[in-house]
């Protein structure tokens, strides 16, 4: 039925047969024990590098400037590094960012276990993902009890990569884009999507969705968002319709990047070949290349330690002018929140102010949410800092004028002591 | 007979033995060959084997043209036999690193034949008073081992799954 | 008595033999007809690429952005692109920058025929560089009659690269480095460096100097002339003490570029080696590498194709980014002016406004005057992008503050209809 991936026997007798969409790994991995190994071994990493790395470290201490942007939203109480596949279900479920009371309105939805469990190809088939994501967390927890695993890849009977999540599926429809029209090439990028992707809740029953629909460019994507008017939440006192950025690898990876370009997939770098005695297979032990770059890297570029260090070049450029965007948000907002509790502030300008700062947050945390620091696509980084810092101060300039006080121009007001 | 004698025959014995079986299990007379499946028995060099059948010196030179000295038979079969060891040694007691390089008496050794093969080519570029400093394959990146040079990996080939 | 360079012989007979500094190139080119026959070609290059290429187009016409921002200073009246080495003469003698009437202080320096011809290792050596450069350029113009050739590059008796520009001698050794020192492959770099560099006249009598003291980097060369508190005008109206950047395509290709780091040096791409028959030699017809791809990147890289797109990606978002620095800069042009004339300005904020905009300026000048459109060095380009706007941003902020006035805030500037 897939038109890409033609029925096709695997070069070897399985033995067992595992049932279509099984969520229990370990069945599976009686056929594939090298694969499962892999991501078995995903539980315990914790190599960390200089920007990222397998242990879980608080985003929020590493860059208290976080709290602040994040202000009034749960990620300024809980947002740490993420780790290992294997750790999905255990680290979604003691985020301090849940909302467990189901008679709170903004109770936090059965939507958060989508990209978690391998029990979801089974339940959005059997339930669709409407009467999923309109359950709370609380009700749909006794329905998952296995993380990540090999049913969100994998179609059990033919191992192929196959689109697993519906808003992928229906993300790419709204672009015209077909996925079982893909190469083989393609779908080692594509599978990694179902999850690595910016996302919102549509509508009161939090239906999960793409903003992919004018395309998955920054700019395509904040026109969606303001074209529905959608906003994650009011920031405190200035009044900004907020937007959060979610982990989007796969549109910042696929704008266009050296490596996309050259036809680089996620798995090329990510799950590299490993060979055990004669057998070579992926490595299903997912983390940061730059624990293992001979294999990750090495197969394409003979000087290894040369592309490390540029990894460091790029990433320490990145980080370095990431800051300085965080800084030009944070006097924006000081700058509103004063024009905000001006009674005599111009309204419109105001206004047009929090537009700005709403979208120069996006775009910064576009980039900061997204897991390389830059390295995926490092002109592309550059470039969206360089726009953000720049609609930042101009949100800035934008509050002083509709206050008519030139004193809201202070800059690096993070550095000055609390009043 | 000297009372050594039969203690120094044991060892010898017990020597020829050990390596007979050495040679045997690591298949070490391939090195004496030139051929390139001869590398190519030991499967860490795979690799570079299907690169380099690939690539675009295949139709004139074998792997010893550019990996071993040229200047005489001597240091010829001297390197042979060194680097030969070398690999079976590191091969046989599983100490294969993930990534295998050249080292830069490698490095040496296949510069000289390049220019050995390409002097008329070269001579005005590596002429002048000052040391030519580089490696040729700094810039023919692929003429050895292909675009990949030593991927274990091909590129996913998506012919494997047509369009339709 | 160069320790890099160890005396050695030629592998083949001269047919002339050509006397130390020799300024005409066609005498070399008896010894070396394709070396010679490639410098000739440069006269009559006449093709364009989309950034850049080899005819003198407008910069002024093209962007006119830069007729504001370079305001009374002569850049605003005449400022093309660059042509191939043998038009060197010419086009400095035709430039309508030159003022060429002795009596005004202002008179042009004979100083600007330093990267101009092949006369000048010899003047230097017989007259010294302080003499030639105390000259007006009036005065020198009979000394010089031939356009850049072989001894620039070249010393005649072993063809050795050599620097014969004192001012870079002097410039690395204010870094303490010795240039006898360097390799074969770092001269092909560092032979370019004898004209392709930022530079300024020092003192009354224009004496040549590379600001490299502190180092070559951006913030390195701004801090130096910060310190010894140069400007090469004044801004009209707004009273900056400006600085203008002058193709400093050796300090930007060596602060860490991908191409730098990995080794490859300015011929690499710019003289590739072609072939007469069997024996290769670099090409002296020197140009933009893209007119020739399959050359200049082919040696390298396989997919020539690919690497061409992907300097147009580059250029593209670096010749974007670049154009909204402009427009910063032109609000802050815009705000400092008013403050400027308005009495009532305090005088301390305004100089921090401009010490802002000279920065801001001359680092979007940076980026600008560097020839490739931020090809040499990506992310550098769009990280100064980001860095100047942020400072332009802050400069406006800043004269707004001065002059107590929110409608100093006003942006998009440029677009405004003029009043
Ligand atoms: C060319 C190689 C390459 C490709 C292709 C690539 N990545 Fe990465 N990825 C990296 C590197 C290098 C890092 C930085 C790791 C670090 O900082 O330790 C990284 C970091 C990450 C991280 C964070 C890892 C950590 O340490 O926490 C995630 C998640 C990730 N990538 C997912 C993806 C996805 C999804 C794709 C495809 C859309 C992708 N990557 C494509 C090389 C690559
Ligand atoms: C079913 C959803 C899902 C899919 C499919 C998925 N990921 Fe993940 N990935 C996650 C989640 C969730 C985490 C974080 C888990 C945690 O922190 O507990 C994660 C973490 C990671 C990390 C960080 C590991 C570390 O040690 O820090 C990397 C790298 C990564 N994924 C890469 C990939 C790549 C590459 C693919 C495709 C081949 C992929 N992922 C497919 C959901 C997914
Ligand atoms: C579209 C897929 C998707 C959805 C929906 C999703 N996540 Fe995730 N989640 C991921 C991926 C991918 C990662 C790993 C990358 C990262 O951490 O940036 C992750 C990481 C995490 C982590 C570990 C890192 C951290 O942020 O502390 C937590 C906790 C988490 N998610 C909670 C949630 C909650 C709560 C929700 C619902 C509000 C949710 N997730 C919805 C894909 C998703
Ligand atoms: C995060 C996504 C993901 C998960 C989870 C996952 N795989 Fe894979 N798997 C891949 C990718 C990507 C490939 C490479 C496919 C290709 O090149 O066509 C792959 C390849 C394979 C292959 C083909 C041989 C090879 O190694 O390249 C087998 C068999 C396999 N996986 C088994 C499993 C098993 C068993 C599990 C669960 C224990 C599992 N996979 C979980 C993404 C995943
Ligand atoms: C499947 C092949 C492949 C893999 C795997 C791969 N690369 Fe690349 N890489 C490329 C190609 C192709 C280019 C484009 C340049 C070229 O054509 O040589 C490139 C370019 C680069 C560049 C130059 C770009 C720049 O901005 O400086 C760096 C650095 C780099 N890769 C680092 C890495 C690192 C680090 C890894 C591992 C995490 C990696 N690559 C994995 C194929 C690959
Ligand atoms: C045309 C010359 C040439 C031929 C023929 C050739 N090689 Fe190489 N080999 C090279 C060069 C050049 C390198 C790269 C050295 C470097 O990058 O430092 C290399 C590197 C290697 C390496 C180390 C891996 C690395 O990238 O450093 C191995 C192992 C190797 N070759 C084995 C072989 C084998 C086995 C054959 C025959 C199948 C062979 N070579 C044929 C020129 C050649
Ligand atoms: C017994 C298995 C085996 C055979 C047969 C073999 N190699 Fe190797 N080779 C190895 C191993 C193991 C290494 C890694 C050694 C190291 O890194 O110290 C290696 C490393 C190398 C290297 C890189 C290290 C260096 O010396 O620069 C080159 C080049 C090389 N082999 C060439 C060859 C050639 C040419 C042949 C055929 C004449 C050959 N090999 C046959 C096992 C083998
Ligand atoms: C055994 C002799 C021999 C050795 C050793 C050798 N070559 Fe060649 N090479 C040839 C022959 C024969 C040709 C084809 C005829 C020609 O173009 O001269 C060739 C062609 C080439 C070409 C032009 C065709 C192409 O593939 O682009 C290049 C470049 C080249 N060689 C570079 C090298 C480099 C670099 C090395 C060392 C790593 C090397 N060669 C080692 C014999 C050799
Ligand atoms: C700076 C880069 C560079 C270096 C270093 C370099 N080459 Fe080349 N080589 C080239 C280019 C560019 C060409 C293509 C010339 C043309 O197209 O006419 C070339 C062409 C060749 C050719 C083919 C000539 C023909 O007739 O087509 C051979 C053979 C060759 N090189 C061998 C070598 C050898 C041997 C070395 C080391 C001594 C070397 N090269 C070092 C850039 C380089
Ligand atoms: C990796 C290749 C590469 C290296 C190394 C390199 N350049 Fe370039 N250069 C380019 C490309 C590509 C362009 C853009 C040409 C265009 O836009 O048409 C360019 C443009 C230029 C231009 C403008 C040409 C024009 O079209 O007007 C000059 C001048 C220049 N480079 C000088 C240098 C100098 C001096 C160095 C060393 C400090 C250097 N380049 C190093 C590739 C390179
Ligand atoms: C003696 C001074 C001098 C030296 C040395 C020099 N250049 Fe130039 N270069 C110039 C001048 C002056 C121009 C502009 C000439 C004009 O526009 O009339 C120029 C123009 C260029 C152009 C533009 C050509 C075009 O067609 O647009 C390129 C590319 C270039 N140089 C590269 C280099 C490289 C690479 C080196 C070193 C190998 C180098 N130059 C060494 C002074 C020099
Ligand atoms: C340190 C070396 C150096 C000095 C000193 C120098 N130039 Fe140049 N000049 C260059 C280089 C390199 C280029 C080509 C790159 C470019 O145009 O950006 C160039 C290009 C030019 C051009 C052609 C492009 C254009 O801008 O219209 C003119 C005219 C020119 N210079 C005039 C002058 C004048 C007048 C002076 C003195 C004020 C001067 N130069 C001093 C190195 C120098
Ligand atoms: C803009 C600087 C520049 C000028 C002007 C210049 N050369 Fe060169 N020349 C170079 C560079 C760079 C190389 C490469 C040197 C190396 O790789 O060691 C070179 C190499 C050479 C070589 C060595 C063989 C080769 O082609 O690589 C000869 C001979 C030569 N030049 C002659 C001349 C002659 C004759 C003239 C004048 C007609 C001249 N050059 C003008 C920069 C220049
Ligand atoms: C002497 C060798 C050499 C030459 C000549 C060369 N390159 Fe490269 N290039 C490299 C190396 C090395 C890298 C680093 C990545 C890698 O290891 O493959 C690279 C990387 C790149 C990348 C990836 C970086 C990115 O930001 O996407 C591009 C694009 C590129 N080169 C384009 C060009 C173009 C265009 C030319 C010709 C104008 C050129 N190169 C000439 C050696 C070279
Ligand atoms: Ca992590
Ligand atoms: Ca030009």
């Amino acid at each position: 039925f897939q038109k890409n991936q033609p029925a096709q026997g695997r070069a070897f007798e399985p033995l067992v047969e595992v049932k279509a969409m099984e969520p229990d790994s370990s069945v599976w991995g009686k056929n594939f024990p090298n694969q499962y190994d892999g991501l078995q071994k995903t539980a315990t990493n914790n190599i960390d590098t200089t920007y990222g790395g397998s242990s879980a470290f608080s985003w929020l201490e590493r860059d208290p400037r976080q709290k602040i942007l994040f202000a009034g939203y749960p990620f300024s109480k809980d947002y740490n590094d993420d780790r290992g596949h294997a750790n999905a279900l255990e680290d979604v479920r003691a985020t301090k960012r849940l909302n467990l009371n189901d008679e709170d309105p903004k109770h936090t939805p059965a939507t958060c276990y989508s990209c978690k469990s391998s029990n979801n190809p089974g339940l959005w088939t059997d339930m669709g993902m409407a009467a999923y994501d309109a359950m709370t967390f609380n009700e749909m927890t006794p329905n998952i009890n296995n993380a990540i695993g090999c049913a969100n890849c994998h179609e059990a009977e033919t191992m192929r990569l196959i689109a697993t999540n519906p808003a992928l599926i229906e993300g790419l429809e709204a672009q015209g884009k077909d996925w079982t029209t893909f190469s083989r090439q393609e779908m080692r990028t594509v599978v990694c999507a179902n999850c690595h992707v910016e996302y919102y809740f549509a509508g009161p029953d939090k239906y999960l969705t793409f903003p992919w629909a004018k395309g998955t460019q920054i700019d395509q994507i904040i026109s969606y968002y303001n074209e529905i008017g959608f906003k994650d939440w009011e920031y405190p006192d200035a009044g900004t319709p907020m937007l959060k950025a979610q982990h989007p690898e796969y549109e910042f990876f696929t704008a266009g990047s050296t490596h996309y370009n050259a036809g680089v997939s996620c798995a090329d770098c990510h799950m590299p070949y490993v060979s055990d005695g004669a057998a070579k297979y992926s490595s299903h032990d997912v983390h940061s290349p730059l624990i293992n770059p001979e294999q990750a890297c090495g197969q394409c570029h003979t000087d290894v330690e040369y592309v490390v260090r540029r990894v460091n070049t790029i990433q320490d450029q990145v980080a370095n002018t990431k800051i300085a965007t965080e800084d030009a948000i944070i006097d924006a907002i000081n700058a509103i929140k004063a024009a905000a509790a001006n009674p005599n502030s111009d309204a419109a300008l105001l206004d047009q102010a929090r537009q700005l700062h709403r979208e120069a947050q996006y775009m910064w945390d576009f980039l900061s949410a997204e897991n390389s620091t830059g390295f995926h696509n490092p002109e592309y980084a550059l470039k969206i800092c360089a726009d953000a810092t720049n609609l930042a101060r101009q949100a800035q300039m934008l509050a002083a004028q509709a206050a008519n006080d030139p004193s809201l121009l202070k800059t690096g007001t993070y550095y000055a002591p609390a009043q | 007979m000297n009372k050594l004698t039969i203690p120094i025959l044991i060892a010898v014995a017990a020597f020829a033995l050990a390596m007979g079986a050495f040679v045997w299990a690591t298949d070490a007379v391939a090195y004496a060959g030139t051929h390139p499946e001869t590398c190519n028995n030991c499967h860490v060099m795979h690799p570079m084997y299907e690169n380099y059948y690939h690539a675009s010196h295949e139709k004139w030179a074998e792997c010893a043209d550019c990996h071993l000295p040229h200047e005489n038979i001597f240091a010829y079969y001297f390197e042979k036999g060194r680097q030969g060891m070398h690999d079976v040694y590191v091969f046989t007691t599983g100490q294969t690193p993930a990534l295998i390089r050249a080292n830069e008496r490698s490095q040496e050794i296949i510069q000289s034949n390049c220019v050995r093969c390409h002097e008329q080519t070269v001579e005005s570029i590596t002429m002048g008073a000052q040391a030519f400093d580089r490696n040729c394959w700094d810039c023919h990146r692929d003429v050895a081992h292909g675009e990949r040079g030593i991927s274990t990996s091909s590129y996913q080939d998506s012919s494997l799954y047509p369009v339709k």
